[in-house]
């Protein structure tokens, strides 16, 4: 049947029906995963989606990285399962040390909601292979702790293994360090960004359907050619 | 020493400092002739806020009355629950209905602007989930005093902070409002949220108590001492011995807790476990309580030993008057308790058991197993005093009118007008409001299909559905001052308008009427001329209004803002994909000016801004231009005839165009006739 | 020349709801801490001046934590010299 | 029961960038406080634990604050006893 993709569900998570109804669009089934279970359902994939966790208290990811469910994503992850990890989900994935480096509050330090165009470097990973290397796309982007830094040994090696997957272009919302917007893990497996893409699916919700790739890319490597 | 209704009895000549709770002499003789007896301090505390100004409406309430007795014809098609529910709900056809409705947060905001601000979308929000919606989305009405004033930049940068932290978090889009600027707004910012939800017809929440033995459930935050204000004196009153440190303190808000609050409130009522819902706002558990039982027609017992603490040295009054946030109240069959307090345990939401209904008719609280409270709940919650208060005409009403603007010296040469629209475009009002509201979310819950800048927030209502609704929300206050009839009306004509211009047939009113003291005669001459206007427009263009909200003491010293009413309009859209957005899109297109153009200047945007005036008369209203307006934007967009249009209000044809031109970078040439 | 270190602690007065504050205690709690009673999260300031640790510098210090660092309608402040 | 009063203090790392903190001494600055030479800002955490501050009580807040108050790629935590 069709691939089945988990959305963990925080308390606080606000962009999971967003997320499930990307999933649908992209031709695969979503399955809700609830924080307090430590089980995956089975499924082939896992996203983190956006939004306030914990209500973001002490730090954005902070707390939810320790509840039950992210053992069982950290275990997934570390056996090659494809991770999505988008906004929060991004920051959840960096406190839990799947991702090197941090988010931390917008240099301008307000939460700012924007259409913001994207150049994809990567497209090689589970998430992004349907896109051709150095598109430009444009989705939307909100949030006020985005601001991605890590120690210099760290950029360096990102940028040299290519595991940078989407830069800001134009103007960078956040001041992140080389304008980085998401980065993946060595095995390509994991992915994180800042940015939207669930909301860029459909032209009359969203500023393009520039988002749809990570979805159907996914779907595209589970279903046998 | 607890004041018991035993108590009572046998001090009857207490002193009870009543003046200082805001209750005058006739209105503590009166509570002394319903309860037959002088009232115990919990008594004295629960009827001091809910017959405030701000809870029974009893200087507004003879006016408001026209609302429901000048029904448009369209009224009884549409309105599933009108004027005394939490909020209006709307039929908007497939088995859908929409409640929606806005409500001020004025003073608070400008003690503590940031929650102030988020606290006054949390109890709206609260307002529309008590119906039994889901809330679908935010709108804010924003006023300050002069951009350049210096508590401007302490009270502004809070205000969008708060609205825009509070939505954010609960994941609500913000799709529209207004920001606009006034001297008189100076120490009176008004901050009016609005707040819409979705659900289906047949699924609408009473907020009443009916059905002796049922269980009262506290569920939500625990009670501190938020926003108590006066009730602390009678805490210190009561002799208590460290009253000293009991300092009313500001409401502060957890949109986190708020957020669960939804969850767990749309699968409470989806497992039907709930039989009347009511939320905790002003007041707090005292109007909560009493509010239900009153619309219940029944009684009810509560034990305030159970209301959960984050301060345990709170005293019962306190815990009557507490106005902390993100909590609700529930009516629950024994039955169905488990499942109940199973839906709280899963979203982590403290729930209690503090009562039960009865059919006594009275309201009885005891704290400590005494009787402290022993009511009426009718008394309370909807006989509150009613007052006709003094009215009169402005004095400066002639002179103003007669300060004709059209005598103001205008722009001749083509440079002389160019330098005009650039100081239009420039100014607070007219200027792009980008920097405040990229700070709120327009894209979570992915059903967003137009918010700012278009001129209405415009919203699909599910995934497998093409219907959708529109929002707009608008107010003004010059041309209130100059003609509170007409500024009101106007008011209404340009929320209409907005809602129209995507395309959207308008349907439903709900509205806040921010205003100086009731007290002053000149204000409440004001007020009623405001309230007649609206009445009376809502009848001519037939959209009823369900609900709305009114803040009087919006004043410095003796100095009123102006009549500031604030209206917001709810359309709907059988097909949402037939939307139209504001802006020029493609090179080449026709631009087409629809509707009459009249030489008037009357508290205009040019007027105050060129020349600092504000007089003359306001702008002409004309119902029947505006609904067949409205009738040919609808033919238009199902149509798909047009590409873009947007409504000509604040700074005319002028500002029109030049919003029309930056929203994609585009161009226009306009040839101006005659 | 000499640099003095102060430092500022603000946090919300104590009737002042702490949402910060309850949700680390219950991650705190989750991870098995039971003895752990009560956490409140705060503001931390650490402002370097020109000049010695004397009473004009505290008294500098104390002005800039009750106008700019706090907000004293919900806020307390704490100076502390490093 | 005694009650240990346990105060940690979670500062960004010197090399990460401190908007906030800039924020702060720039309005310092606009209010004539030329003396004031730099302001960071961090979180500062008050914990109420039960029983005496003995070294077991110092250790489970050092775990607590190295795990969950501070993130190690961009913060350091200081550990004080009230």
């Amino acid at each position: 049947g069709d691939p089945r993709i988990g959305i963990v569900v925080f308390p606080g998570s606000l962009d999971d029906r967003d997320a499930a109804r990307a999933v649908r669009a992209a031709g695969a089934q979503p399955v809700m995963l609830w924080h307090k279970a430590p089980d995956l359902l089975g499924v082939d994939a896992v996203i983190l989606p956006g939004g306030f966790s914990y209500g973001d208290y002490l730090r954005a990811g902070a707390i939810a990285r320790f509840s039950p469910v992210m053992e069982a994503v950290v275990d997934a992850a570390r056996r090659g399962m494809p991770v999505l990890g988008i906004c929060n989900g991004f920051q959840i994935l960096c406190e839990a040390h799947l991702l090197p480096g941090a988010l931390i509050r917008n240099a301008h330090r307000h939460f700012r909601c924007v259409d913001q165009p994207l150049r994809v470097e990567n497209t090689s990973t589970a998430w992004t292979t349907g896109y051709t290397k150095g598109a430009r796309i444009v989705v939307p982007s909100k949030h006020g702790e985005g601001r991605y830094v890590a120690d210099d040994r760290t950029l360096a090696e990102l940028e040299a293994n290519g595991r940078v997957v989407v830069r800001y272009l134009e103007r960078n919302p956040n001041g992140s360090l080389h304008d980085i917007a998401g980065i993946t893990n060595e095995a390509g497996n994991v992915v994180g960004l800042m940015p939207h893409p669930e909301h860029a699916i459909d032209t009359l919700t969203g500023p393009s359907t520039d988002g749809l790739g990570f979805f159907v890319s996914l779907v595209r490597s589970m279903v046998p050619a | 020493m607890t004041d018991t209704v035993e108590q009572a009895v046998r001090t009857a000549d207490l002193a009870l400092p009543y003046r200082e709770l805001g209750l005058t002499d006739d209105e503590f003789a009166r509570i002394c002739d319903i309860l037959g007896r002088r009232p115990t301090s919990c008594e004295l505390a629960m009827y001091s806020v809910l017959w405030s100004e701000h809870c029974s409406y009893k200087s507004s309430r003879v006016h408001l009355r026209q609302f429901a007795e000048k029904i448009p014809p369209s009224a009884s098609g549409i309105l599933l629950a009108g004027m005394g529910a939490n909020a209006g709900v709307v039929d908007v056809g497939d088995g859908y209905a929409v409640t929606f409705k806005v409500e001020s947060h004025n003073h608070p905001s400008f003690v503590e602007p940031y929650q102030g601000a988020a606290t006054g979308v949390g109890g709206i929000v609260r307002d529309i989930l008590a119906m039994g919606a889901r809330p679908i989305a935010v709108m804010d009405s924003l006023r300050f005093g002069p951009l350049e004033a210096a508590d401007t930049s302490r009270v502004l940068p809070g205000v969008v902070a708060g609205i825009g932290g509070y939505g954010n978090c609960l994941g609500l889009p913000n799709i529209g409002g207004e920001i606009a600027f006034d001297s008189c707004y100076a120490g009176n910012p008004l901050v009016n949220a609005l707040c819409v939800g979705v659900l289906r017809r047949d699924a609408i929440q009473r907020a009443e108590a009916v059905g002796p033995g049922k269980a009262v459930v506290l569920f939500g935050a625990r009670t501190g001492r938020d926003g108590i204000g006066g009730a602390s004196v009678l805490a210190s009153a009561t002799f208590d011995e460290n009253a000293s440190h009991r300092r009313p303190s500001v409401q502060v808000g957890d949109p986190f807790t708020e957020k669960l609050l939804i969850e767990c409130c749309l699968e409470l009522f989806e497992a039907g476990v709930v039989d009347g819902i009511q939320d905790l706002g002003a007041a707090g558990l005292s109007c909560a309580t009493a509010e239900l039982a009153s619309a219940g027609g029944a009684g009810m017992d509560v034990e305030l030993d159970a209301v959960p603490l984050r301060d345990e040295s709170l005293a019962p009054e306190e815990i009557l008057m507490s106005e902390s946030q993100e909590r609700m109240c529930a009516i629950v069959k024994p039955q169905h308790l488990p499942r109940f307090f199973e839906i709280c345990e899963k979203w982590d939401v403290p729930a209690t058991v503090i009562g039960q209904v009865t059919d006594t008719g009275r309201l009885r609280v005891r704290w400590h197993g005494e009787l402290v409270a022993d009511v009426p709940p009718r008394s309370l919650a909807h006989e509150g005093p009613v007052y006709q208060r003094p009215m009169r005409e402005p004095t400066d009403r002639m002179t103003l009118r007669a300060s004709d603007p059209s005598t103001l010296p205008r722009p001749t040469t083509p440079d002389e007008l160019r330098s005009t629209v650039l100081k239009l475009i420039a100014s607070p009002d007219l200027a792009d409001k980008t920097w405040a509201t990229e700070q709120y979310d327009r894209y979570v819950l992915g059903n967003t299909v137009l918010a700012m800048p278009d001129d209405a927030g415009v919203l699909r209502l599910a995934d497998d559905s093409r219907r959708g609704i529109a929002l707009s929300l608008d107010g003004n206050g010059r041309f209130a001052r100059l003609d509170p009839y007409l500024g009101a009306q106007l008011a209404l004509c340009e929320a209409y308008r907005n809602v129209a211009v995507t395309g959207a047939r308008p349907l439903a009113v709900t509205n806040c009427l921010n205003f100086g003291s009731p007290e002053n005669p000149e204000v409440m001459w004001q007020f009623a001329e405001a309230v007649r206007g609206l009445a009376d427009a809502c009848v001519a263009l037939d959209v009823p209004v369900t609900g709305g909200n009114v803040s009087f003491y919006n004043q410095t010293g003796d100095v009123p803002v102006h009549p500031t009413p604030v209206v917001g309009v709810l359309g709907v859209f059988d097909d949402v994909t037939t939307r139209v957005p504001i802006g020029f899109r493609h090179a080449g297109e026709v631009v087409v000016l629809l509707g009459e153009t009249r030489e008037e200047f009357g508290g205009s945007a040019w007027a105050h801004v060129v020349h600092g005036h504000l007089g003359g008369i306001p702008p002409r209203v004309d119902f029947d231009a505006e609904r067949s307006l409205a009738a040919l934007m609808n033919e238009l967009s199902r149509r798909r005839l047009i590409s873009s249009a947007h409504d000509v209000s604040d700074g005319g044809l002028s500002q029109a165009l030049v919003e029309s031109c930056l929203r994609w970078g585009q161009g226009v040439r306009v040839r101006l006739h005659g | 020349s000499a640099v003095a270190r102060v430092a500022v602690d603000v946090m919300l007065k104590s009737e002042v709801l702490d949402p910060q504050g309850q949700a680390v205690l219950g991650a705190i709690k989750r991870l098995g801490h039971s003895q752990v009673r009560s956490v409140r999260q705060g503001k931390h300031f650490e402002i370097e001046l020109e000049g010695a640790v004397d009473d004009d510098a505290l008294a500098l210090v104390r002005e800039i934590a009750a106008t700019l660092l706090s907000n004293p309608v919900i806020e307390d402040y704490v100076v502390r010299v490093d």
